[in-house]
């Protein structure tokens, strides 16, 4: 193996770690108990894993055919910016669609306050 | 080939037609618009006399006008002796009905311009027909003399029993029309000709043909409706709601004959056979006897007279048939021996138009001046009516076939006929020939008897003003013109038969029996005393026998009772017409039942029958695995992840998962389109499927939770089978077709999209140059779709007329 | 070893999908169904990435950002009608 | 690779067709978009699935996939959107009106 | 190259667009859509002539050579077919103007109408598969929305089974498409044409045909035709017209084609086919047709009837039978929606469609019952009205091809068309006029015209049967001979 | 009454628009050799529209986009149909398109068709049509 191989390695061993960690996300979507702490696992380390394969196809075409794709840029970009959104998004409908936590939980800080202000707007 | 003023003349009826709206706005009721129509029929006969004496040389006159050329449809006028008969009685009857009509039709209280206008269609119509030698021209006029009389029976339209009487006209004489059409179409297959005069020529290759049979059954057919022959007979009792006049015009003496023209005019085609012989003479002489029969039943006048004009046609029908025997003699003296019958035919034919028209007409007046037509109600009129009296009395006794009147000679020649064809040998008639006298007379017992009750019921015996419904008088002199002409004609005949003979009956003869033409026809020569014959010991039973029973007639009867074929008829048709619509409704009902799975299940099973079928026996069913391209792990498993999605669709008990379940398919089959090379299918997918399922989202809120709808084992297994035929029909026929790819595509010309068309991207190129147009109207599609979407959700009208 | 790392990512990011099925099939609530769909839209995107690599082609790049714009567009849709009732709202809302 | 295609599109019309064969109007509208896949994929493997590259030229690739199935799949696409789009909203308009999505209560024969 | 076959696109379609974005102007809506479609009648008979004077005319879109680009092609047939379309059309069009109402005209009711047209116009003249496809659609979903346009119940729930089938008929035609694509691997019907005749139809590709007769049957309502009568009584009356005058028609235009060019091969199946459902179409719309005693669902059974026949023209294979077929094709979009326009009229009179309840209506209204009468012997081919020529040369090919019973049972179903359109005449006409015109409901004012232009159009397609004939032998000359279609789409020397 | 505040998504979504926006562009111009074209790009800008929808509401956005979107797609149409028939002035078939090289001063040497033109009615045509079902679809109660 000559360097251009292994420069080549380079982009392939970054999807792979970033599947890794995708693949460990999955594994806590499945294990956590409620949907927040789901939540924690599906947008914080997914948004990793994919950003580690994407950002591995940018080097391994910018390394092996000098090509700079602006559009995967854009997507890692775009990924960047709108997953924890997303996540956002979807813990605040479940709090307030009513979704359980989970016994372990501890705290609900929002409870109290919600009770104070915003009582007729629970949809 | 062109317009000669012969066709005008012949759709005269129909241009003069257009103008009577008119003159009846302008001058009703000032003048009865009926005067103005007269001049038609007036000019037609005068005008048709002229050609006399050119056709009673044997001569005959072509004229063909175009119509629709380019197809071989033209106005081919024939002018012949047989035509010209028919011809002139259209145009003189007519003359006299309309003048008949002037004095019955009241010009305040009736509309005239409707029942002119249908008079002139009629007229023109049955000119149309004797005259015409195109076939498909024929069956024109022949469908518009339906037409005409529908309307004229329903003239009244106000009753129901008019519109009954003219629903059943009309369907019956269309029937036959139809299936005569049918024959027509053989005919012109065979013969390869729509001219009948050159089907007539080509009588070896029709006869010969296997749809001579067919051809001859379906053609006559059309002559048994039109001359209300059993069983199609009852519609003409029905068709008595018309006006009088009417009656006496259509119904006796020219629609009906119609169908006695298209026999005649076809014996030379079909003649000399066997089929056409016992089929028209059995059919007629039941007709008669069924006619008679029952025409001595009837208490209605003009029933009575219905009947009889059955009986009457049964005879002439009965004369053709017996007379196309000639035909296979060809020429000759043993040929001129039978030729008798069809001289007698057309003698009767127009003895038959004089006396029944004159009896309607005086039905017409005894209707119009005493207010009933019912026999019981009348009686003893004679004092009151004398001159009516008189023409009845001519007319019955003519029916009835004594002398001095013309009926007596062409029931002699009737009986005649009759009498030579058990001399026949051929077609089995030496076995049962000799039915035909022993029914002629029976037949004719029962016409005397009818005429006597029609003549003596009437005006005989007492008479009861109170029955009646206004105070019985004599006619007004106008109305009386026209019977009192026919009664005289009727006289006239009698004694001076062989003008007749000589000018018309010769050439119609020879029209019918174009073998006589050559030997210049045969010697008529009609005389009221031929001596002490068959036929005159005939008559004489008939009239004792006929005395006998009409003076009995109350002790017999009552066997009626037990005896009422034409109320078995009617019944028969009344109940076939309920019949019909209640199976057309209950069948109707049953697949149409509102179901679109019920409709979806028909399809679907249709198609996998047709298409399944098909692939099976045409031995299209062929795999071959062999070019197959190759498969990756992860094409098995999107492939199984596709398959899983899609029962999950099925099997889901929320909506939400299945619609998730559905977008997991769309989204897995763009992945495929990402597999196999199809990057810009990939990203439409995508996108169109997110926006599916978005709107399946938006509107699914809306929409009820899926329900458990046990519908029972058999609705979920047929569906079952149903789809999984489907399914197995298209992947069999995908194998099939995969495997039998015979063509290379022609997209390889595609691939110099960089030179044609400047664009590296193929598919692009394909779409926007290429086929930019199938992308135009998917964007109009598009367009559309919004536009459907926006008005459905902004736009409701409630229920508010009736209309939608 | 090329080869080898590609085949190790789309292993893992299958049995990623899986359990994001397992979550949506499973539920329980809602936005777990939600969330784990999201997912699945964020490991298609690594997913077309990968193969994108394996075969050399840039011509499915596009796929990536579109699956990305799908996806987030789908999330945040989602979680509005559940937290609202409807998706889009007609009046302002202050 | 047909062979499995075609088996799977058998399936996808199997499916798509008992769906439509159903009472709930949602669910044959799920029905007709499954069977629209179908037709899709099908499309695509009578096409012939050999495996060139993407039709997109000035790659290194020498010979393309057949592009003219996948620019007519692309209109089937589009104007299958459109309609379920409108069947859609037709099928949300109908419940609305006249309260009901079985299909078999919309025969709408007696009322007549 | 003729760009004058796209004018026919162009016209209503950019009408239509134009429409739309000058939403509110309601008058302008009714002279444009007028205008256009009077517009798209001339060019139609300009392209008759031309068709006539220098044969089959065609123009490859985007200058691509024929196989490979979309064919528009015009032959006599469809020429025919177009300016039949465009009179009928600008009949319904002026049956609308009065009796739509302003909600429908608001709410799109004209661009909708022009995009149907435009659909059916290019049904008619392309030359290409898939395209018939699209066109087919264009055609279809304006047909959707304006069925639904409204939103009356009745609206909405036929619209759902009618939408339903058709969706399930557009996956199947292109299912056909792609079998025949993997078979023949082209698009272009003169190629596919010219392909299949150099080696022959085998089981595959009659199987495959097979499958486009029950495609193209579904939108002709040849035999599948449930979905029909629910959805032509539907809506209101210029709709139903216009698609009982069109619709089943370019279905019967894609049979023709198909089994014509393409699929001609092997006429003892599929023509034989196409026979049978013939005659079980006939059968079932003559029972339904006497079945029924309200009057819109008399005239849809009609248009099931008539479906059958011109189908039993195309099933004998033979050139009178086409010819007669051609004829009675003409003849039967003008009558349609003739007798829907009456039948709608006198609904919209008395308030009711049930026979009997209503009688006597010729005393009041005796123009507009006269016309029904002339309606309604055209209908059953009561001669010299416009349906005579066609049925009698129907039933003549019928009979040269050997299938007495189809050309039979053609006959005999027009005795029962008779039979049901006089049970409308004589209830609703005759009897004892029971309804005075300070009851009506409606009116007839302003919905005349185009009931007489089209009844005057029957009349004189009848009687003068003459002038149409030279052009109906060439189009059925060219049905029967492909060559002349193949030669005028792919030049004389690509055979290929 | 007060209501959940949206600062956070109301935030983000201005730049994803604008990237949403930008890629759209970019796929449509760059169909002509890409993958993209106009219906996709049309299809992105709608989707971009609807994020807007999504994250203000009807009343917001139509004031500050103006648009009737029927007009917009029947206008998209014309424009399709235009350029088609821009080739009659040419006495070339119908939708006959044409493309050449351009030197522009700021992009170069550039590839200009008819065809782009044709795209952008596609585009503009899909971006009508798909918003104005959506909404519709939310505009009714």
């Amino acid at each position: 193996m000559n360097v251009k191989e292994w420069s080549e390695l380079i982009g392939p061993l970054f999807i792979f770690i970033g599947s890794v960690f995708t693949f460990l996300s999955a594994v806590g979507l499945i294990r956590l108990p409620d949907v927040y702490t789901r939540s924690h696992a599906a947008s914080k380390s997914t948004t990793l894993g994919v950003l580690g394969v994407l950002f591995g196809a940018f080097l391994f075409f910018l390394i092996t055919e000098e090509y700079v794709s602006i559009r995967l840029l854009l997507g890692i970009f775009f990924v960047f910016l709108t997953a924890p959104i997303a996540a956002h998004m979807i813990c605040r409908s479940a709090y307030r669609s009513n979704v359980e936590l989970a016994k372990e939980s501890v705290k609900d800080d929002l409870k109290p306050y919600l009770k104070e202000n915003m009582v007729e707007d629970q949809v | 080939m062109a317009w000669s003023w012969f066709h005008i003349i012949i759709l005269l009826p129909f241009l003069f037609a257009i103008v009577v709206p008119f003159l009846y706005k302008v001058f009703s009721p000032r003048i009865h618009t009926g005067w103005f129509v007269l001049i038609v029929p007036v000019f037609l006969f005068i005008y048709l006399l002229r050609y006399i004496p050119v056709v009673s040389t044997g001569e005959t006159i072509l004229l063909t006008a175009p119509w629709i050329p380019s197809v071989g449809i033209n106005f081919t006028a024939y002018i012949d002796g047989l035509s010209l008969i028919f011809a002139l009685l259209i145009s003189g009857v007519g003359a006299l009905v309309v003048v008949y009509s002037i004095y019955y039709m009241s010009k305040h209280r009736e509309a005239l311009h409707n029942f002119y206008v249908y008079i002139l269609l009629f007229m023109g119509a049955m000119l149309g027909v004797v005259f015409s030698d195109n076939i498909f021209v024929f069956y024109v006029f022949w469908e518009l003399t339906s037409i005409s009389s529908f309307l004229l029976i329903a003239y009244w339209y106000e009753r129901q029993r008019s519109r009954y009487g003219a629903q059943k006209s009309m369907l019956i004489t269309i029937f036959g029309g139809l299936s005569m059409l049918a024959g027509f179409v053989m005919l012109s297959m065979m013969a390869d000709t729509y001219s009948i005069r050159e089907m007539i020529s080509q009588k070896e290759i029709i006869d010969g043909h296997t749809l001579f049979l067919p051809a001859m059954i379906l053609l006559l057919l059309g002559a048994f409706t039109k001359s209300a022959q059993f069983p199609f007979s009852i519609w003409l009792p029905d068709a008595m709601e018309a006006p009088t006049p009417i009656s006496a015009y259509l119904h006796s003496a020219t629609m009906v004959k119609a169908g006695i023209y298209l026999v005649a005019r076809f014996t030379p085609v079909f003649g000399g056979s066997a089929e056409w012989f016992w089929m028209i003479s059995s059919v007629g002489i039941i007709t008669m006897l069924y006619g008679s029969i029952t025409a001595v039943r009837q208490i209605d006048l003009k029933a009575l007279l219905a009947y009889s004009t059955i009986s009457q046609l049964g005879l002439i029908m009965t004369l053709l048939g017996l007379g196309s025997a000639a035909i296979y003699y060809g020429n000759g003296e043993e040929s001129a021996f039978y030729a008798v019958a069809i001289l007698a035919a057309i003698f009767h034919l127009i003895n038959h138009s004089t006396f029944k028209g004159s009896l309607f007409m005086v039905v017409g007046i005894i209707d119009h001046e005493t207010g009933t037509r019912n026999i019981r109600r009348l009686g003893g009129l004679l004092t009151v009516m004398p001159i009516s009296f008189t023409v009845a009395l001519i007319g019955s006794f003519s029916m009835a076939g004594l002398p001095p009147f013309n009926g007596f000679l062409s029931k002699e020649m009737f009986f005649t006929g009759v009498v030579n064809s058990t001399s026949l040998d051929i077609f089995g008639m030496d076995n049962i020939g000799a039915l035909f006298p022993v029914i002629a007379w029976v037949a004719s017992v029962f016409t005397f008897i009818y005429s006597m009750i029609l003549i003596f019921k009437t005006f005989t015996g007492k008479h009861y003003p109170e029955r009646l419904e206004k105070e019985a008088h004599e006619a007004p002199t106008g109305m009386l013109i026209p019977p009192v002409i026919l009664a005289s004609l009727v006289i006239i005949l009698f004694f001076f038969p062989n003008i007749l003979s000589d000018y018309v009956l010769q050439p119609a003869l020879m029209a019918i029996l174009p073998a006589f033409v050559e030997t210049g026809g045969i010697d008529i020569h009609i005389e009221p005393w031929h001596g002490w014959t068959t036929e005159l010991y005939m008559t004489i039973g008939v009239v004792v026998i006929g005395t006998l029973l009409y003076l009995t007639l109350r002790k017999w009867q009552g066997i009626y009772r037990f005896f009422s074929p034409e109320g078995r008829l009617n019944i028969l048709y009344d109940q076939g017409i309920v019949k019909m619509e209640e199976f057309s409704l209950g069948l109707t009902r049953r697949y149409m039942n509102g179901s679109v799975r019920s409709y979806l299940v028909y399809i679907f099973t249709f198609m996998i029958l047709v298409v399944g079928g098909s692939l099976l026996l045409s031995g299209g069913l062929t795999f071959d695995f062999t070019n197959d391209a190759p498969i990756s792990f992860y094409e098995y498993g999107i492939v199984i992840g596709i398959i899983l999605s899609g029962v999950l669709v099925v099997t889901a008990k929320s909506r939400l998962t299945a619609i998730i379940a559905l977008g997991a398919v769309g989204y897995l089959v763009s992945i495929l389109f990402v597999i196999f090379r199809a990057p810009d299918l990939a990203l439409t997918q995508l996108v169109v499927e997110t926006a599916t399922v978005a709107l399946f989202l938006l509107c699914f809120y809306h929409l009820p939770e899926f329900k458990k709808r046990g519908k029972g084992v058999g609705f979920k297994l047929s569906n079952l089978l149903v789809s999984l035929g489907v399914g197995v029909l298209v992947t069999t026929l995908a194998l099939s077709a995969d495997a039998n790819r015979l063509f290379e595509p022609i997209s390889s010309f595609f691939e110099k999209s960089y030179e044609l068309a400047g664009a590296k991207n193929i598919v692009n190129a394909i779409l926007v140059d290429f086929r930019g147009f199938d992308t135009m109207m998917e964007i109009v599609v598009l367009m559309i779709a919004s536009l459907g979407v926006f008005t459905l959700i902004k736009l409701r009208l409630a229920r508010k007329d009736g209309e939608e | 070893m090329f080869e080898l790392l590609m085949l190790g990512s789309i292993v893992m990011l299958v049995l990623t999908i899986l359990a994001c099925l397992y979550r949506v099939w499973k539920g329980p609530s809602m936005p777990d169904r939600i969330q784990a769909l999201d997912t699945i839209g964020i490991t298609l995107v690594a997913g077309v990435a990968i193969f994108s690599v394996l075969n050399r082609t840039h011509a499915f790049l596009e796929v990536i950002l579109i699956i990305g714009i799908l996806s987030f567009i789908g999330t945040i849709a989602f979680a509005r009608s559940l937290e609202r009732g409807v998706v889009i709202e007609r009046k302002r809302v202050e | 690779m047909e062979t499995l295609m075609a088996i799977t599109i058998g399936f996808l019309f199997s499916l798509g067709t008992y769906l439509v064969l159903t009472k709930s109007l949602i669910r044959i509208i799920l029905g007709t978009s499954i069977i629209g896949h179908g037709v899709n994929l099908l499309i695509l493997t009578m096409g012939g699935l050999k495996t060139g590259g993407p039709p997109l030229l000035g790659g290194e690739d020498l010979s393309y996939t057949d592009a003219l199935p996948q620019a007519l799949i692309l209109t089937a696409i589009v104007i299958n959107f459109a309609v379920t789009a409108l069947f859609l909203v037709l099928a949300y308009r109908s419940y609305k009106t006249l309260r009901t999505d079985d299909m078999e209560q919309l025969r709408g024969y007696e009322d007549e | 190259m003729n760009n004058a076959l796209i004018l026919l696109i162009i016209i209503p379609l950019i009408t239509g667009m134009v429409l739309i974005i000058f939403r509110k102007k309601i008058v302008f809506h009714r002279v444009a859509s007028a205008a256009a479609l009077l517009v798209t009648s001339i060019i139609s008979l300009i392209l008759i002539y031309q068709v006539k004077t220098k044969g089959i005319q065609s123009l490859q879109l985007g200058g691509w050579e024929a196989p490979f680009g979309i064919s528009f092609v015009v032959d006599m047939f469809s020429a025919l077919l177009l300016l039949t379309t465009s009179l009928v059309a600008f009949a319904c069009l002026g049956y609308a103007f009065r009796s739509i109402g302003t909600e429908r005209e608001a709410n799109y009711f004209y661009p909708l109408y022009l995009f149907l047209i435009t659909g059916v116009y290019g049904s008619f003249l392309t030359g290409d598969l898939f395209n018939l496809f699209v066109c087919f659609e264009v055609m279809l979903i304006s047909s959707y929305v304006l069925l639904s346009l409204g939103g009356t119940k009745i609206q909405l729930r036929e619209s759902i089974k009618y939408i339903l089938i058709n969706v399930l008929s557009s996956s199947l035609f292109l299912v056909g498409i792609a079998y025949l694509y993997a078979v023949v691997g082209t698009l272009n019907m003169a190629h596919l044409s010219a392909r299949i005749a150099e080696v022959g139809q085998d089981g595959v590709t009659t199987t495959v045909s097979l499958l486009f007769i029950i495609v193209f049957g579904l939108k002709a309502a040849l035999f599948l035709f449930y979905w029909l009568p629910g959805s032509y009584s539907a809506p209101p009356t210029a709709i139903g017209a216009i698609f009982a005058a069109l619709l089943t028609k370019v279905g019967i235009y894609a049979l023709f084609r198909t089994f014509t060019l393409i699929f001609y091969h092997e006429p003892q199946i599929t023509h034989l086919l196409l026979g049978i459902m013939g005659v079980a179409t006939m059968v079932l719309g003559a029972f339904g047709a006497i079945a029924f005693s309200d009057i819109k669902r008399i005239l849809t059974y009609n248009v099931i009837i008539s479906v059958g026949l011109i189908i039993a023209g195309l099933a004998s294979y033979s050139l009178i039978g086409i010819t007669g077929s051609i004829n009675y094709l003409v003849h039967d979009m003008i009558i349609k929606a003739l007798l829907f326009l009456i039948g709608g009229t006198i609904i919209s009179l008395t308030g009711t469609d049930k026979l009997g309840e209503v009688t006597g209506l010729i005393r009041t209204h005796p123009y507009l019952g006269w016309m029904f009468f002339i309606a309604a012997l055209s209908v059953s081919g009561i001669p010299p009205l416009s349906g005579f020529l066609g049925k009698v040369f129907i039933t003549k090919g019928t009979f040269e091809a050997g299938y007495y019973w189809l050309g039979g049972v053609g006959l005999m179903t027009s005795l029962m068309v008779l039979y049901s359109v006089m049970k409308i005449f004589m209830n609703a006409f005759w009897g004892e006029t029971n309804l005075s015109q300070e009851m009506e409901k409606g009116t007839t004012k302003g919905v005349m015209f185009p009931i007489v232009l089209l009844t005057m159009l029957t009349v004189l397609l009848g009687v003068g049967a003459e002038a149409m004939q030279p052009y109906v032998k060439i189009a059925a000359d060219d049905l029967m001979n492909p060559l002349h279609y193949i030669h005028a789409v792919l030049g004389s020397n690509s055979l290929q | 009454m007060k209501r959940a505040n949206d600062l956070l998504l109301k935030a983000v979504i201005k730049v994803a628009v604008l990237i949403i926006l930008t890629f759209s562009i970019n796929l449509f111009f760059s169909g002509h050799h890409h993958p993209g074209g106009g219906f996709i790009g049309g299809l992105g800008v709608s989707a971009a529209l609807i994020l807007l929808f999504l994250t203000y509401d009807i009343e917001t956005v139509t004031e500050n986009l103006p648009f009737d979107f029927k007009i917009m797609g029947a206008i998209g149409v014309l424009i399709a149909v235009g350029t088609g028939m821009g080739s009659f002035l040419f006495n070339a078939p119908f939708l006959s398109q044409t493309y050449g090289y351009f030197h522009l001063p700021v992009f170069g040497e550039t590839e200009l068709a008819t065809a782009l033109l044709f795209d952008l009615g596609v585009a503009l045509a899909v971006i009508g049509s798909s918003v104005t079902i959506i909404l519709s679809i939310s505009e009714d109660e």
